[in-house]
């Protein structure tokens, strides 16, 4: 399991949980994982995340490993100029 | 709508060409003799990126008419470099990177050298109320004005 | 890919120096061909007629006359478009309005017409039957209950009831407890501010030029931050495959971030496909300001909290940013970057994305950033100065430091944000003495970069020279940073490298340029496009010596043998081992295509000395310095350009950039008359001080540097006003009336 | 559109005269052609003055000078007597935009835009200048203060048009100056303007003033108030407290996307103060 911290408007989704463990050992797992898990997350999900995996921000890799140990964040989809 | 025939020299070559009556001289130079290093910013005089010389005076192309060139002489970005060599100022540019996006950098060296010719030793405060109306967003200016000051000192120096 | 592990011993031979750039002379001298300088055979100029009013429904168009106009040979409008995807919809409405348009400027058909006299009178001739509908521009007005409605149905599951539809979606970030942190406060500072929106004002207007021929090829030429976006979204809205569609970058004359959409580039094929004819579009300045995508304006209301001794207890922010017209204001970036200077045990932040009738936004410069640290380091400067504390040091008691809990969530890395403090604080501006009506400030900003899709590919010619082709347009001089690193990688002086930005039908896809990525993404894929052409070439040396390829290593530009035990050979150059490339295999390239991500973070102080007039309000920047981390500076020279440029843009957000909307919704100020970005007199030389903090997630260490620098001048500016002043200025800009009306309200 | 560039004033009158639709007089072109490029102008034809015997040249006349009406502000500069005579007319001409605008930009032009906020007239008034117009009935001579009756409309007739500005003679002992406010340091248009003319006696007694304010009213004004405060002083703080408050009190502007009324009102004052002290300077007052 992997511990997942969420951002504070997808904690509706959670029952006001802004951590949560979904079993991931990728990006796509972890992803998944969520909106099998949460569907209320759905809507958030599919109109784009970032992750944070141990400091490092990844946004469409899926199969970016996540480890047991990992810190994932999800974190709103980064967007620049 | 008969087109008005221009008889003027554009960076020192006898140029003619005709243009309607309210066309702007950047228009001309642009569309009509495919002198696109003058830029247009705005078109209203704001910005600079047009700028040319006539008679030896700095203007924006964009406020003059293609008619009014009858008989004059006009300088423009493209007569500035003497075949293979650049002007002092092209090269200063270059060396102090004193262009990012390059879209001002034309107007920006006509109103420079017209400076220079003017005020062959600029203070800063000279150089930048001179360059007030060339319009820079990416560099803030800074390396622009280095580039011309410098170019200021080789001029002197070489004459 | 990550930090070499050596890199910290790496001696760069040309990383770090201040070569030309191989654009330079282009650029000096004219030649330099932007997206209003291309043109066509037989190709006709294209118009856009925009809607004068702010909101209002569109109840008829009728294009008869203009069509029979002699020269006229297409006219477009939505009816012209097929409906599109989700993904696209918004773009496409805001290229060209359906059934409503929804703010002044806003494209509502388009002309093309043998010549632009033609297309200007025509254009007069559409006749469009309006029914003019209440409108809002305001931020907060737009969010009442009872507001003039643009759009219903677009609110998020985010929104709690009871708000008006203009309300799209609320984010919330955070963790602690913030009354808790509050209690522990010895003082609180709770403030509402104002930012308008500007613009990015990049000098070159949009422009384009489309071709398409009946059998669905088509070719755009065009000035964008990104022509791989250009393919994807035209074809999509025009229904054409994306393969079918060439897009070809012109020099780009400023974008920062402005250019990372679509305006006329649908139109124009649109028009070409209706006419036959290339067709070229050139936006006015007007128009540029009127309907291309100005930053969003903001309100927002900050509460932190201080101990005396200058800790901050707790963080609280509510962003309300407008974006215009169709949902996506930054403000979840907004809220993201808040407090991401500080290590804050108590901190949220909560934001509304909110629509109103004004154009839609586009990226500006680290989109939301600037205006969230103009109300957070405004609140904490005030906190600071109420104390008597110097705000560096207080800054310096709060910064968030490797292991540091960012305020968005994940714990920092290596940063440089104390490097930048530190070295701001050694500085001898901070020590300079200041005179009468003169006051000094300071603020942080960060910003994030990204990686994105990139693709290099890196070609030996037989000569022994090298030719790399990259994606993305070179926007401030990343051609030259590319050959660079390649030169440094291949071991060859830089002057053998030229590198060039590829049409879409060279390469895969790429990113837009924006994010700060390029020379982090694009400058990993070229390193690695080298490493592949130097295993090649090593192979083929191999070949040559009849040894195997893994005892070949590149050292300076050769391939030579690995050790005693791979034999006596002399090195074999690059440019040796090209010449007989076809003896030995065929043509040598290296290409690496990714999506790198793991890009860093970035930080940056500015200190600003401002003189205020007390009699009108005038404020004159007097001395203005950026300390910034770059990671890994490529080219330095174009690394302070990157500092100067955002700082200077950021002090024109502060004290004269603004949209001024009349009470009928009509942009007022739609020229750079009365738009007003700084003059070079209205400035002094912005110094910078580039620290150098690896990024771990590059191989040379390279960080992002182009957008963090427009973050702290909002918030610098106001400061160093308020210190020379004494008025707390929370409404940006500060123009002289508002300066000199708050001056004589105190 | 027809473009007429005549070479005698008897010639630009009679183009004039012919013209049924909209004819527009182009000396610098630096206002006409941003109106034409924003279509708030479309006119029928175009009369360039520029190639007019005399509108290009400064001439001496009765001790002041004649200023063709198609001398740009950068050949004002350039002409030292004028300088020296009228320094305070010369900064308001070359205040005019960019020092490319600078190079065409005329004060005659500047006149007959007729802006509320043309840095060039308030100047002009105080210095009491004499516009000379030609038209149809012969040549005609008025006070500059005369020709703009409000934002983009003059006295002038039909068929008329402005030759040249006549400034004039100067006796010892006095002196010009112009300030504007604007938001940035170039390229913007007055917020408001303020030109003070004067004469002090030997005493360093100020004999003769003259103040105008520009863009606080539809068209620049005179305010006898303010020079009355003045004259009759040292130009000492007393006085320039009520130059100040004068110009403050002559002010009814209004609110903007440049400047407030309140704004406005406050700083009409405190230019008018700053430009009377620079004009005692240049008067060479002790």
């Amino acid at each position: 399991m992997v511990q997942v911290r969420i951002w504070g408007s997808l904690a509706a989704a959670t029952e006001d949980q802004t951590e949560v463990e979904i079993e991931a050992s990728t990006l796509r797992e972890l992803l998944d994982g969520l909106a099998a898990r949460y569907p209320a997350m759905r809507p958030q999900l599919e109109r784009g995340v970032s992750v944070s995996i141990d400091g490092r921000i990844y946004t469409e890799n899926w199969f970016t490993p996540i480890h047991k140990d990992s810190e994932v964040v999800l974190l709103a989809r980064l967007k620049g100029g | 709508m008969s087109k008005i025939h221009v008889t003027t020299t554009i960076n020192g070559d006898p140029t003619e060409f005709l243009c309607e009556a309210d066309e702007t001289l950047l228009d001309v130079l642009r569309d009509r003799l495919g002198l696109t290093g003058s830029k247009e910013g705005c078109g209203t005089g704001d910005c600079g990126a047009c700028s040319v010389t006539v008679g030896g005076r700095l203007v924006c192309s964009c406020l003059m008419l293609g008619a009014e060139a009858e008989g004059q002489e006009i300088g423009t970005i493209e007569g500035m470099a003497e075949g293979e060599s650049l002007h002092p100022l092209q090269k200063k540019f270059i060396e102090h990177a004193a262009l990012q996006c390059g879209i001002c950098t034309p107007g920006l060296l006509v109103a420079a050298k017209s400076l220079l010719e003017h005020n062959p030793d600029p203070t800063e405060e000279e150089t930048r109320y001179w360059l007030a109306g060339n319009l820079c967003r990416c560099t803030g200016y800074d390396k622009i004005i280095r580039a011309v000051m410098d170019a200021g000192k080789d001029m002197r120096e070489a004459s | 890919m990550a930090l070499d592990s050596k890199s910290e011993l790496r001696e760069f031979k040309i990383v770090g120096t201040r070569p030309l750039r191989p654009d330079g002379i282009d650029k000096v001298t004219g030649k330099a061909r932007f997206g209003a300088d291309i043109t066509a055979p037989g190709m006709l100029v294209g118009l856009v007629l925009r809607s004068p009013h702010a909101h209002a429904r569109i109840v008829s168009i009728d294009t008869s006359r203009a069509e029979a106009v002699p020269g006229v040979h297409a006219v477009v409008t939505r009816a012209d478009f097929a409906e599109p995807g989700e993904d696209v919809a918004d773009i496409l409405d805001n290229c060209m309005a359906g059934a409503k348009a929804l703010y002044d400027g806003h494209a509502v058909a388009a002309i093309a017409a043998s010549s632009g006299k033609i297309a200007r009178d025509a254009l007069k001739l559409i006749d469009v039957v309006y029914e003019v509908l209440p409108h809002v521009t305001d931020v907060d007005a737009a969010m009442k209950p009872g507001a003039p409605v643009l759009h219903e149905g677009r609110t998020d599951e985010t929104v709690p009831e009871g708000l008006s539809p203009n309300v799209i979606s609320r984010h919330e970030f955070g963790h602690g407890d913030i009354e808790a942190g509050l209690a522990q406060a010895d003082r609180i500072v709770e403030r509402t501010f104002q930012t308008e929106a500007t613009h990015q004002g990049y000098i070159e207007p949009h422009a384009c030029l489309a071709q398409m021929g009946p059998d669905g090829q088509a070719d755009l030429w065009c000035c964008t931050q990104g022509h791989y976006m250009a393919r994807n979204v035209c074809a999509e809205i025009l229904g054409l495959e994306q393969g079918q569609l060439r897009v070809t970058a012109s020099e780009i004359g400023g974008g920062f971030g402005g250019k990372t959409t679509v305006f006329l580039e649908p139109v124009a094929l649109m028009l070409a496909r209706k006419s036959g004819r290339p067709v070229k579009m050139v936006m006015t300045r007007s128009e540029v300001l009127r309907a291309t995508g100005p930053t969003a304006s903001s309100s927002i209301d900050v509460k932190i909290g201080m101990t005396k001794d200058g800790r901050i207890t707790a963080g609280f922010a509510e962003l309300r940013y407008q974006g215009g017209a169709y949902p996506g204001s930054p403000v979840d970036m907004g809220s993201m970057s808040a407090f991401a200077p500080y290590d804050l045990e108590h901190v949220k932040t909560i934001g509304w994305d909110v629509v109103t009738n004004r154009p839609k936004q586009a990226a500006y410069r680290a989109p939301g950033a600037p205006m969230a640290a103009f109300a957070v380091e405004s609140a904490i400067d005030e906190l600071a100065r109420g104390f008597g504390l110097d705000p560096l040091e207080v800054r310096l008691k709060n910064a968030a430091r490797e292991g540091t809990r960012a305020s968005y969530g994940p714990t920092y890395p290596a940063i440089g944000l104390e490097a930048t403090l530190r070295t701001a604080k050694d500085h001898p501006h901070w020590s300079a003495p200041l005179g009468e009506n003169q006051g000094r400030g300071v603020a942080c900003g960060f910003w994030f970069n990204f990686g994105g899709d990139t693709c290099v590919t890196l070609n030996i010619t037989p000569d022994g020279t090298v030719t790399v082709s990259e994606g993305n347009p070179d926007i401030g001089g990343s051609r030259a940073s590319m050959s660079m690193m390649a030169a440094e990688e291949l071991g060859i002086p830089y002057e053998k490298v030229r590198t060039i930005v590829a049409d879409t039908g060279s390469l895969g896809q790429n990113e837009v340029t924006d994010g700060s990525r390029v020379t982090f993404a694009v400058g990993l894929a070229t390193i690695e496009a080298a490493r592949a052409a130097i295993r090649e070439m090593c192979k083929r040396a191999a070949m040559v010596w009849g040894i195997e390829p893994e005892a070949v290593e590149w050292v300076d530009g050769a391939a030579q043998p690995a050790g005693p035990n791979a034999g006596e050979h002399p090195p074999m150059t690059l440019a040796e081992i090209a010449a007989i490339a076809s003896n030995t295999g065929g043509p040598i390239a290296g290409h690496h295509e990714a999506n790198p991500e793991g890009a860093g973070v970035s930080f940056a102080t500015h200190m600003v000395d401002t003189e205020v007039d007390p009699d009108t309000g005038a404020v004159k920047i007097l001395r203005y310095t950026v300390f910034q981390d770059a990671g890994k500076a490529i080219h330095p020279a174009y690394v302070e350009g990157q500092f100067q440029g955002g700082a200077v843009q950021g002090i024109g957000w502060a004290l004269n950039e603004e949209y001024i909307y009349g009470e009928d919704g009509v942009l007022q100020n739609a020229g750079f008359l009365d738009y007003r970005v700084p003059v070079a007199s209205d400035l002094p030389m912005i110094d910078t001080v580039i620290l150098e903090i690896p990024n771990p997630g590059h191989p040379y260490g390279v960080r992002g540097v182009g957008e963090t620098s427009i973050v702290p001048p909002l918030a610098a500016v106001a400061n160093a006003v308020s210190a020379a002043s004494g008025v707390r200025m929370t409404s940006l800009p500060i123009s002289p009336p508002k300066l000199l009306a708050a001056l004589h309200e105190r | 559109m027809h473009y007429h560039s005549p070479t005698s004033v008897e010639d630009a009158v009679k183009v004039l005269a012919a013209q049924s639709g909209d004819c527009r007089i182009l000396a610098g072109g630096t206002d006409l052609l941003v109106r034409m490029r924003s279509g708030l102008a479309e006119p029928d034809a175009i009369l360039d003055i520029k190639r007019i015997d005399g509108m290009r040249s400064i001439t001496r006349e009765e001790g002041g000078f004649r200023v063709g009406a198609a001398v740009s502000g950068t050949e004002m500069a350039e002409h030292a007597a004028l300088v020296a005579a009228w320094p305070g007319v010369v900064e308001a001409t070359g205040l005019i935009g960019s020092t490319q605008i600078q190079g065409r930009a005329t004060m005659a032009g500047n006149l007959c835009n007729a802006s509320p906020a043309a840095d060039s007239v308030p100047a002009m008034v105080a210095a009491g200048a004499v516009a000379q117009v030609a038209g149809p009935n012969g040549v005609r001579d008025i006070p500059v203060a005369q020709i703009p009756t409000g934002p983009g409309k003059t006295s002038l007739g039909p068929g008329e048009f402005v030759t040249s500005i006549f400034l004039p003679a100067r006796p010892d002992r006095a002196s010009d100056a112009y300030l504007r406010f604007i938001p940035r340091t170039e390229m913007d248009i007055a917020v408001v303007g303020c030109g003070v003319s004067i004469t002090l006696d030997a005493s360093g007694t100020c004999t003769e003033a003259r103040v105008a304010l520009g863009a606080v009213a539809p068209t620049v004004i005179e305010v006898p108030e303010a020079a009355t405060a003045l004259v009759g002083t040292p130009l000492d703080d007393p006085a320039l407290s009520a130059l100040s408050a004068a110009c403050s009190a002559a002010a009814s502007p209004i609110s903007d996307k440049r400047g407030t009324v309140e704004f406005r009102t406050h700083v009409a004052g405190v230019l008018a103060r700053r430009a009377a002290v620079i004009a005692k300077t240049r008067a060479g007052a002790a």
